[in-house]
């Protein structure tokens, strides 16, 4: 039952660190909930994603003391050891959370601020029973209905839940709440109609099988600047996708209690200062190399690094950019490199 | 003699003499290119556009969507705008009020040659405020967007609103008294199409009375909560064709003034003194506003800043080219009724 | 409960404001000079940062002062057309008036900023202008809106 | 696992001021704790992230060799917040160091090679690691002969002139120095360093080429040593992003899909030619 969202927030709460999408000031955000009347899970999505909850916008490195010229002690960050239960998420945000652990933990080094909050979070996700005219997630090997990535997965059926244990986390917690019924037939055909439903609801279908191949050979091509000429080059494309996860660190000193922090706050390859180096020189000068590494990054480098799309197809970018540069008609346009060519070799 | 017709006749009309010249000038090879808006792929928005030849012209398109203050692709000139042999392009702009002011303001602070620029001066009426009706739908998608009548008509997959225009316009163009591009006699040559001979405005700020007579607590807590969501992607400060800073305050690192981080406090100050940076210069065009991802709205703030300069300095940015800014300048007289003095 | 009320109220009837002062090297700081060899008594809650002109004086100091938990700010200057640099102190004004207005706006008390004239002859005037500054933030309390900054 | 972000923490063990100008400056940095020392197992050509707390951090390539125990040096030149902030350090002062980071200069292959080292300006402080580490008495013998180019502006810019001197003094190793202008007292050659390598003329047999300074110096030499033989896989290159975190996390020194703080600095100049000309 629906109500019964309130009995496992009690339930829950103690133990856990319950985060959950609310409306604040009209916007929905995913915050961690005192009330768990606010709970909105009949929305199209957020604007800034949940990746928030794990990689916030200001995340503390580590901290220290001076004796104001020198460190005498570093502390270490010691809430990454609590739960959390990020609860009412979207497939392709939940999506996103596998992308970015692949993308942390790559290299010799992993980086434990994020991987330790992603292993002490429990995913409990919900299907996306009204997909945006924006949203390409089917393109992308995902689906509204992809329970894949969750730890717990329900389905709105209208005046209740199904609810699913999907991995050993989840069934682990599900066991516990003794009190959710079982499903009956009905409500199980009920969710796979929905499932179709919103399958067939998406209507952008996006052309990504092959484009890092298509991309690679075509550094140099004229259609970048194309791309790029109405860019003003903000942040928000980078700053509310899901996946982007670029950083920049920075110091803060308070001199008057001699102490300090080390910190990162959200960064992005649209802004000129991001690759500007001290002696002037900027590897990426203008516009047109800067949108070019977003797609690139997102389109060829994760499937060479990773073997996955950089991409969850959740149309936030679409949606939000200030000068409507669609990454639908980007995508578009890169293909049609290809077209062009094949042509040529026809003719 | 006055005919009321409807905004959406008005738009049509735009429209269509707005193509006309644009036509006009690509053919008469007056300019090389053309920076219009185009019409955008999601509902509530419009691209802006380059075009170059005249079939593209038909993509041009004025639908009070069009919220992109365009002077921003001239300072700094984007590449595209400029041959790698020929040096600078002739530029048609498509100009509203608020563009025509901006780049007469740029013009004063030495930022740009206009000799190259046409200015396409359209009547605009007004910019809807899409931040608005986005909160008013709530949770629904909305599929399209259009006026008819004086009406805004929003649909949705099963849902169907109608808007007052009158009550959704964008709170500076409620307010706004320069809807064509100002008229000023440096640039005789400059214009096409609409434009209009401003001498001085007169406003009386009444939109600001209900905010600037609450009490300090409720102003504090007011824009605490509005800017709270903000996530400093700046795009407030790339749509702002006044911020054409190479290094903006806040990236500067020797020494660091202000912090990036998003604590409230850090928020405020980036506002308060990006704030302080517009004093005098703001042209009112709201694209900070209607830019803004997370829909926070600054257009209060932009209102607050053009009263001051109007009320301490009677200096309106943008009308008048002979008019020193008045952070560019000083006089002895002016008032100081906020010093200090002895009882 | 009630000691502690009582040592409360105490604590804030010795509570000094903390007030950062600008003061114009060839006006302000000498007035505070005379003000000292004067012997003319004035609260002990500025401390002074001596700058060239109150022209120097960018927002940004008024406002990282406000951020770093100063309760109050001050900045004294030339009287209008003594400037040293014949016109910084204009400049300074046009600033300090829309900085001032806006600090309003943004619901920053505005008796925390204090703007004022002094000469290297006003020893008095000093005093008593820091003696009224001190008054005004005095009553404001101290400066807790930035506090959430760790 | 752990936090990959917390600096291990160093004090200064001594300053040099390197060059007549003083805007170069070499620390010495001694760990607090012996087995952060040992864990700090590196080869030439790495780099590490070094952080003056308050200030910030900045990926420095390591100057000393790992032949040179108990210490490792970082060679500064004074640029932006934090480099300035060094230059203001004194003895004893504490210094954050993360690292080793990056592949470093392929040593095991260029076993058994001539090897011919080619520096301009102040990016010879990993060279400086280099030929160090080369020319100890253990190493030595795992290769052949050892030829250095280095070029300067003028004689005050050159770097480490006590280790240049006892090179200069040993039999099994060319040094030769050049400077952009002709000087009273100057005894290497005069001109740039490009003409000065086709004098030098190295032969390409068998030889491995490290190259490293200033873009236009790079251009200019890679043509020469091109003309003299050299295929792209014995030039190598050490190229410089800006970074932030040291360890491909923070995403701005991407070439490509290579992250120069994980798959580089040291590249040859064939994979170089396969990366996007974006650097």
């Amino acid at each position: 039952m629906k109500s019964e969202i309130g009995k496992l927030y009690i339930e829950l709460n103690e133990e856990f660190n319950f985060y959950a999408p609310i409306k604040v000031k009209g916007n929905l955000e995913f915050k961690k909930i005192l009330n768990p009347d606010d709970i909105v899970l009949d929305y199209y999505n957020s604007k800034v994603p949940p990746k928030e909850i794990l990689f916030p916008k200001t995340d503390i490195l580590f901290e220290y003391k001076t004796d104001g010229k020198n460190v005498t002690e570093i502390i270490e960050r010691t809430d990454l050891d609590e739960k959390n239960i990020i609860f009412g998420i979207r497939p392709c945000d939940a999506h996103s959370f596998v992308i970015l652990e692949t993308f942390f933990a790559f290299g010799d080094v992993e980086d434990e601020i994020f991987l330790k909050k992603r292993a002490n979070s429990l995913i409990i996700g919900i299907g996306c029973n009204t997909p945006r005219s924006t949203c390409f997630c089917t393109s992308i090997e995902g689906h509204p209905f992809m329970k894949d990535d969750m730890d717990i997965f329900l389905v709105d059926l209208g005046e209740k839940y199904l609810v699913e244990g999907i991995s050993e986390k989840g069934k682990e917690l599900m066991s516990r709440l003794k009190w959710l019924s079982d499903a009956d037939r009905k409500d199980i055909k009920k969710a796979r109609e929905l499932y179709e439903q919103a399958e067939h609801s998406i209507e952008t279908k996006l052309d990504l099988k092959d484009i890092n191949k298509i991309l690679d050979p075509h550094f140099e091509h004229p259609i970048w600047a194309e791309i790029s000429d109405i860019c003003i080059g903000c942040g928000t494309c980078s700053f509310l996708c899901p996946t982007c996860t670029c950083f920049d660190v920075i110091d803060e000193m308070d001199q008057y209690h001699n102490k300090g922090r080390r910190f990162r706050i959200w960064d992005t390859c649209q802004f000129c200062l991001y690759t500007l180096h001290t002696s002037g020189h900027n590897p990426r000068d203008s516009c047109i190399e800067r949108c070019r590494n977003r797609i690139l990054h997102k389109f060829c480098y994760y499937p060479e690094n990773y073997n996955m799309l950089g991409c969850v197809g959740c149309g936030r970018c679409i949606q939000l950019c200030p000068v409507n540069n669609d990454l639908r008609v980007i995508i578009e346009k890169l293909n049609s490199i290809k077209t062009k060519k094949e042509e040529k070799v026809s003719a | 003699m006055v005919i009321s017709v409807s905004i959406e006749s008005e738009n049509r009309d735009i429209e269509n003499s707005m193509k006309e010249t644009a036509r006009a000038l690509l053919k008469e090879k007056k300019v090389d290119v053309i920076i219009g808006y185009s019409k955008g792929t999601v509902p509530l928005s419009s691209a802006p556009i380059l075009i170059r030849n005249v079939d593209e012209v038909e993509r041009l398109v004025w639908n009070n969507l069009c919220y992109i203050n365009l002077a921003k692709y001239l300072v700094p000139r984007i590449p595209q705008l400029i041959d790698p042999e020929k040096g600078d392009l002739n530029v048609g702009i498509i100009t509203k009020g608020c563009v025509g002011r901006a780049l007469i303001h740029l013009r004063t602070e030495n930022q740009i040659n206009l000799e190259n620029v046409i200015m396409i001066g359209i009547p605009c009426n007004g910019i809807i405020n899409r931040k608005k009706i986005e909160k008013e739908i709530g949770e629904n998608e909305i599929l399209e967007l259009f006026t008819s009548g004086n009406e805004i008509i929003v649909k949705g997959k099963d849902f169907e609103k109608k808007f007052s225009f009158e009550d959704y316009v964008n709170e500076l163009c409620k307010v706004c008294k320069i809807k064509a591009p100002p008229k000023i006699k440096e640039l005789q040559g400059s214009y096409v199409g609409e434009c209009q001979e401003v001498s001085s405005i007169d406003d009386n700020f009444e939109d600001l009375t209900e905010f600037e007579s609450k009490p300090t607590v409720e102003k504090w807590n007011y824009i605490k909560d509005t800017l709270q969501t903000c996530t400093r992607c700046y795009a407030c400060r790339e749509a702002c064709p006044m911020c054409y800073c190479k290094l903006c305050f806040v990236d500067q690192n020797k020494p660091i003034w202000f912090q990036k981080t998003t604590e409230i406090s850090d928020i405020i100050s980036f506002h308060l003194v990006r704030a302080m940076h517009l004093a005098g210069r703001c042209v009112a065009c709201g694209a900070c506003s209607s830019v803004c991802p997370v829909g926070i709205d600054l257009n209060l703030i932009n209102r607050k800043l053009e009263k001051i300069v109007k009320e301490r300095f009677d200096f309106t940015s943008g009308i008048d080219a002979s008019k020193m800014p008045p952070m560019m300048e000083y006089s002895m007289d002016d008032a100081e009724e906020f010093m200090l003095e002895e009882d | 409960m009630v000691t502690e009320l009582k040592q409360e109220e105490t604590l804030k009837d010795i509570w000094e404001p903390k007030i950062l002062a600008f003061l114009c090297n060839w006006c302000s700081y000498a007035g505070a000079d005379l003000a000292g060899v004067s012997r003319i008594q004035y609260p002990p809650t500025i401390r002074v940062v001596r700058v060239p002109c109150s022209g120097r004086v960018s927002p940004y100091f008024i406002i990282k002062g406000l951020l770093d938990g100063w309760d109050g700010i001050i900045v004294s200057g030339c009287h209008p057309g003594d400037c040293h640099y014949l016109t910084g102190n204009l400049v300074a004004r046009r600033r300090f008036a829309i900085l001032k207005e806006l600090l309003e706006f943004f619901g920053i008390e505005p008796g925390r900023v204090n703007f004022m004239w002094a000469s290297a002859a006003e020893g008095e005037r000093f005093a008593n202008l820091i003696k009224k500054a001190t008054e005004i933030v005095k009553k404001l309390g101290p400066n807790k809106k930035f506090e959430s900054k760790w | 696992m752990h936090n990959p972000y917390i600096p291990k923490l160093t004090s200064i063990k001594d300053v040099v001021s390197e060059n007549k100008v003083n805007d170069i400056k070499t620390l010495e940095l001694e760990f607090q704790n012996d087995d952060d020392y040992k864990k700090f197992d590196y080869i030439p050509g790495q780099f590490a992230e070094i952080s003056l707390i308050g200030k910030g951090e900045c990926p420095i390539g390591i100057a000393s060799s790992p032949t040179e125990e108990g210490t490792i040096k970082f060679t500064i030149k004074k640029m932006g917040t934090v480099t300035t902030g060094f230059h203001a350090c004194e003895i004893g002062d504490i210094v954050g160091v993360r690292g080793p980071f990056g592949n470093g200069w392929p040593i095991e292959d260029m076993k058994g090679k001539d090897i011919v080292v080619i520096g301009g300006g102040f990016a010879f402080s990993t060279l400086r690691s280099l030929v160090v580490y080369l020319l100890d008495e253990k190493i030595r013998k795992d290769y052949k002969k050892i030829t250095i180019i280095y070029g300067n502006r003028d004689s005050g810019e050159v770097l480490y002139q006590d280790v240049l001197e006892e090179w200069k003094k040993r039999d099994d190793i060319e040094v030769v120095l050049t400077i952009d202008r002709e000087e009273k007292g100057w005894k290497g050659k005069v001109g740039f360093v490009a003409p000065i390598v086709k004098e030098v003329g190295p032969s390409s047999d068998n030889a491995v080429v490290v190259v490293c300074g200033p873009p236009i110096m790079i251009k200019t030499t890679i043509q020469v040593l091109e003309d003299l033989n050299f295929n792209d896989h014995q030039i190598l290159n050490s190229l410089e992003m800006r970074m932030k975190c040291g360890i491909g996390k923070c995403g701005r020194c991407n070439i490509g899909n290579k992250y120069v703080c994980i798959d580089g600095p040291v590249f040859s100049l064939a994979e170089l030619k396969n990366l996007p000309n974006e650097y």
